[in-house]
């Protein structure tokens, strides 16, 4: 189901309703063009599953918080906001994975640079 | 505070002792100090050994197997290793007592074992209130790794020195009861005259009650699981000996077996009829039956699993504190009556 | 009560070790076990299947010299090696194998990169 | 006033490299936020770059306990996204080999959650004794302990060995007597019964609005196992029935993986009664750069520590996207609703009840 970024919080919202209380994943894919974000939602007592896809323009990625329908969602946002570069609006986010990282880009882009090897203080003194 | 209490204490005690009619020569004093040194330290040692040997046994294993025979000198090789590391204090720590309390610990626990009769004839604390005096200067050592665990600076450090004053709190009266039970029966605080009440029947069957109590006391007083809640190395790292570096951890490994060595004496002569036995040194008798008693502890480690801080308290004040009263009263109107 | 669980922990003081003493002894090992590598050196084709499918990039071909001349042959950076056995699968000759070895050891990290003539035998 | 105190990323029980920051009042825990990531790999990136069959060796590392799970999770989307059916034979024998890795893992569970409660290693060593059986079967079929690479597209990398059935149905026998045993070990121990059951509460409703995977959704209450409710393989053949606890304790979590574990030894031996004669070898490695069928493929497999689930967009050589949810990273982010209101100590009970495994949660 591919639905406009303004209209998720009230299809998710819909969903729950109907029974989909179980937030399997947040998945993010770059697509190059675009990157959509999917979110797979479970009905457990009917076992039935529903995929919600959000399609963003690479240069404007900011997604609103779904935390307030789904609270499993936390970590999940946080790990596609350090991944994907994904802003999250509505709540303050923190890195979950790469706490302290200090690259530059989204590592699970396409058009990440992997740059030269992370530079370590044993490795600067092996050096010089 | 703690080098006035120890002077004050050993200031009291050579008052008494001055009194006391059994050993009057320096020399002879000297001598035994001497001999009681060699038994600690060859019991610590081998206890060292015997826990590693057995808990592997009960987890199928094969402990020490490479240094010396049987792993014999595996202890001694780790005591090695850990003597030729640096000793250092955290920045955090309050360096003098820091630097104190674990050797007084083990002082203190050395002392204690002094004091005790190991034969009839032998031992300081051959004198009237041997029993009251042993159990007021054991009562230092939760003190003491409270003292330890504050001064050492950290967190862990801290939470263990807590529980170990709350720990204290409940097991400290009842086991005292149980004392006074012991006292009312052998008519007597002399720990001799105890041991030789004991001559026709042991304690532990007069009192059943009172030795669970007593024995659940000392296994807290020890730091055995599951009472081991200072020390949860699952919990808090090592608790007040997160941050002792490696020539301390020698100590507080060396003191572990001590403690566990004047834990198992005294439950030996208070319960289990001393150096009562027919044949041989009387001194082998009280050690065999303390090692008994040592490995059935080491037997427990490897059984029990840790007991929370409120459920140890409820325990103390709602089953210990209620059967040493009823071992009391008991006691008094079976046998004393 | 705990006593039931000490008697089973008494009780396990004769069950028998399950581990064993290492260098002195050791394990049976059934035939498909994939440890160390081995070459074969005359059967290989220097085809390079192994470099391709290694996922770790720890197989890279090198000249060796043999008794037909100098050839491109697998040298394999065992510090780095997965022993998933992809190499050995993919070898179209079976030169390249995974043996039973299990217990190698260096003091240096350089020497496990291990030449083809290493790797033979 | 409340104070902060930090458990890891060295200590001896948050298995691995966690850190927690536990914020305590006293002895109560007010919150407790776990910091992951020391141990994060970018298996999804490098499966971006490496070949399918590449990519194996890889996926068994999310999960060093039972690296077997994950092996067939993988092979299952390759398996999907080429379009291949897995041989009759392979399906069976690929249900036996994960059951013994279930039971494997929750030996090793069962004798680390011990430990956390304060027992000094014994249950440990002995369930350590009891899943090296179990290893040994495993070595035996695949050819290492560990990390086994025994999946291929189609069915697995080589027949059982002739002894296998004879020999599994030993070690099968052996290890029912001995989880009875454990049973009786620990819940004839009253600190543990005291120290598990009551600790650590996760309701139903918070369970799935959490998202709680495995053992720990179904100790909650909710009858939900990918075994039977998107049966793959011999599940729905087998009779499984999933293991439920209505409580959502730590007991109940426990207890849970006890009753998988003998739901599991019945599977094993049901399935050697039905496992068909044939062929079960599966596609060799070079025929693998697949023609992709499917291009989007999710799959969903139940590991010993809850519910896998691999997203993956096929490309024509290489997964051009893998994504994959790893059940304790859920898991993980449960402990601050679970351990809040209760005391220090039982924060590790917590911990060793939800059965974590580090790579599984850093990916």
């Amino acid at each position: 189901m591919k639905i406009e970024r303004g209209k998720l919080i009230e299809t998710l919202k819909e969903l729950k309703g109907k029974g989909y209380k179980y937030l399997v994943k947040i998945a993010g894919i770059d697509n190059i063009n675009s990157i959509s974000v999917l979110y797979f939602v479970r009905d457990i007592d009917n076992n039935k599953e529903e995929v919600v896809e959000v399609e963003l323009d690479p240069n404007d990625t900011a997604l609103p918080s779904v935390e307030e329908v789904y609270k499993a969602a936390d970590w999940y946002e946080r790990t596609l906001y350090e991944m994907f570069g994904i802003e999250i609006k509505g709540r303050q986010i923190r890195r979950l994975l790469l706490e302290k990282w200090n690259g530059k880009g989204a590592p699970l882009r396409k058009n990440f640079e992997w740059g030269a090897p992370y530079e370590t203080k044993q490795s600067k003194k092996a050096v010089a | 505070m703690l080098t006035f209490s120890t002077s004050a204490i050993a200031n009291w005690l050579v008052s008494l002792l001055s009194s006391a009619s059994i050993v009057k020569q320096a020399e002879g004093l000297a001598a035994y100090a001497i001999g009681v040194a060699i038994l600690i330290m060859a019991f610590a040692y081998f206890l060292g050994w015997i826990e590693r040997k057995i808990i592997a046994k009960v987890q199928a294993r094969h402990g020490p197997t490479v240094v010396g025979k049987y792993g014999l000198l595996q202890n001694l090789a780790d005591f090695m290793k850990l003597l030729a590391k640096s000793n250092f204090f955290p920045k955090s720590s309050d360096k003098l007592l820091f630097a104190v309390a674990l050797p007084a610990m083990l002082a203190l626990s050395i002392f204690l074992i002094l004091l005790l009769p190991l034969t009839p004839s032998t031992g300081i604390g051959n004198m009237a209130n041997g029993l009251l005096i042993v159990f007021a200067l054991f009562a230092f050592m939760p003190l003491l790794i409270f003292i330890n665990g504050i001064a050492s600076g950290n967190k862990f450090g801290e939470i263990s020195a807590q529980r170990s004053v709350i720990m204290m709190m409940s097991y400290e009266i009842p086991m005292l009861i149980v004392i006074a039970s012991i006292g009312m029966l052998a008519r007597s605080y002399d720990l001799v005259n105890i041991v030789e009440s004991q001559a026709h029947i042991w304690y532990i069957f007069l009192m059943p009650l009172g030795f669970f109590v007593f024995f659940v006391a000392m296994l807290a007083e020890l730091e055995r699981s599951p009472f081991d809640l200072r020390e949860a190395d699952s919990e808090l790292i090592a608790g007040w000996l997160t941050d002792v570096s490696a020539p301390y951890y020698t100590l507080a490994l060396f003191l572990d077996y001590t403690k566990m060595f004047l834990g198992s004496l005294i439950v030996v002569i208070l319960f289990f009829g001393g150096w009562s036995g027919y044949g041989l040194l009387p001194v082998f008798w009280l050690v065999v039956k303390a090692l008994i008693f040592a490995i059935f502890v080491m037997l427990l480690r490897a059984t029990a699993v840790r007991m929370k801080l409120d459920r140890l308290l409820r325990l103390g004040w709602l089953a210990l504190m209620p059967l040493a009263l009823i071992n009391l009263i008991v006691a008094y109107l079976l046998f004393v009556m | 009560m705990l006593i039931k669980s000490l008697a089973k922990t008494a009780k396990s003081l004769k069950d028998p070790r399950f581990t064993i003493d290492y260098p002195n002894e050791k394990e049976q090992l059934s035939d498909n076990e994939r440890y160390m590598l081995r070459l074969d050196m005359p059967t290989c084709i220097s085809c390079a299947a192994c470099e391709r499918v290694c996922p770790n990039k720890t197989i890279t071909m090198v000249d060796t010299p043999t008794e037909k001349g100098v050839k491109k042959m697998p040298q394999v950076g065992i510090e780095r090696c997965l022993f998933c056995g992809l190499c050995q699968e993919v070898c179209p000759t079976k030169c390249l194998t995974l043996t039973k070895g299990y217990d190698f050891e260096a003091y240096d990290k350089r020497e496990f990169v291990k030449r083809p003539e290493e790797l033979e035998g | 006033m409340t104070t902060k105190i930090n458990i890891g990323p060295i200590h001896p029980s948050t298995h691995g490299v966690l850190r927690l920051v536990v914020e305590l009042d006293g002895d109560t825990i007010v919150g407790v936020e776990p910091h992951i990531g020391f141990l994060h790999r970018g298996v999804e990136k490098l499966a971006e770059n490496r070949m399918y069959m590449q990519n194996i060796g890889y996926m068994e590392k999310i999960d060093y306990v039972a690296p077997m799970a994950y092996d067939d999770a993988y092979v299952a989307a390759v398996e999907e996204a080429m379009g291949v059916e897995v041989k009759e034979r392979a399906k069976y024998i690929r249900t036996i080999l994960l059951e013994l890795q279930r039971i494997a893992s929750h030996l090793l569970w069962l004798g680390t959650m011990a430990n956390d409660l304060g027992q000094f290693y014994t249950l440990f060593m002995w369930t350590f004794r009891d899943r090296d059986k179990i290893l040994r079967l495993l070595q035996e079929h695949a050819g290492a302990r560990m990390f086994y690479l025994n999946m291929r597209p189609g069915g697995v990398v080589r027949d059982l060995p002739p002894d296998f059935e004879e020999n599994t149905l030993q070690v099968l026998d052996y290890i029912e007597k001995r989880i009875t045993e454990y049973e009786h070990y620990l819940e004839s121990n009253q600190v543990f019964i005291e120290r598990t059951k009551g600790i650590g509460v996760l309701s139903r409703e918070m369970a799935i609005e959490l998202g709680a995977t495995g053992p720990v959704l179904r100790g909650s209450g909710v009858n939900y196992d990918t075994r039977s409710n998107k049966p793959y393989y011999a599940y729905s053949e087998l009779g499984f029935r999933p293991q439920v606890m209505f409580v959502g304790d730590s007991f109940a979590r426990y207890k849970v993986r006890m009753l998988e574990m003998k739901e599991s030894i019945r599977i094993i031996r049901e399935a050697f009664k039905k496992i068909p004669e044939g062929d079960a070898v599966g596609m060799p490695i070079r025929l693998i750069m697949p023609q992709a069928k499917n291009r989007i493929v999710t799959v969903s497999r139940e590991t010993p520590r809850g519910e896998a689930f691999i997203y993956m967009i096929a490309d024509k050589e290489r997964p051009y996207r893998l994504s994959i949810r790893t059940p304790s990273f859920i898991n993980l982010s449960l402990i601050d609703e679970i351990a809040k209101g209760s005391r220090l100590a039982d924060l590790f009970a917590i911990l060793g009840s939800l059965d974590l495994v580090m790579a599984d949660v850093d990916l």
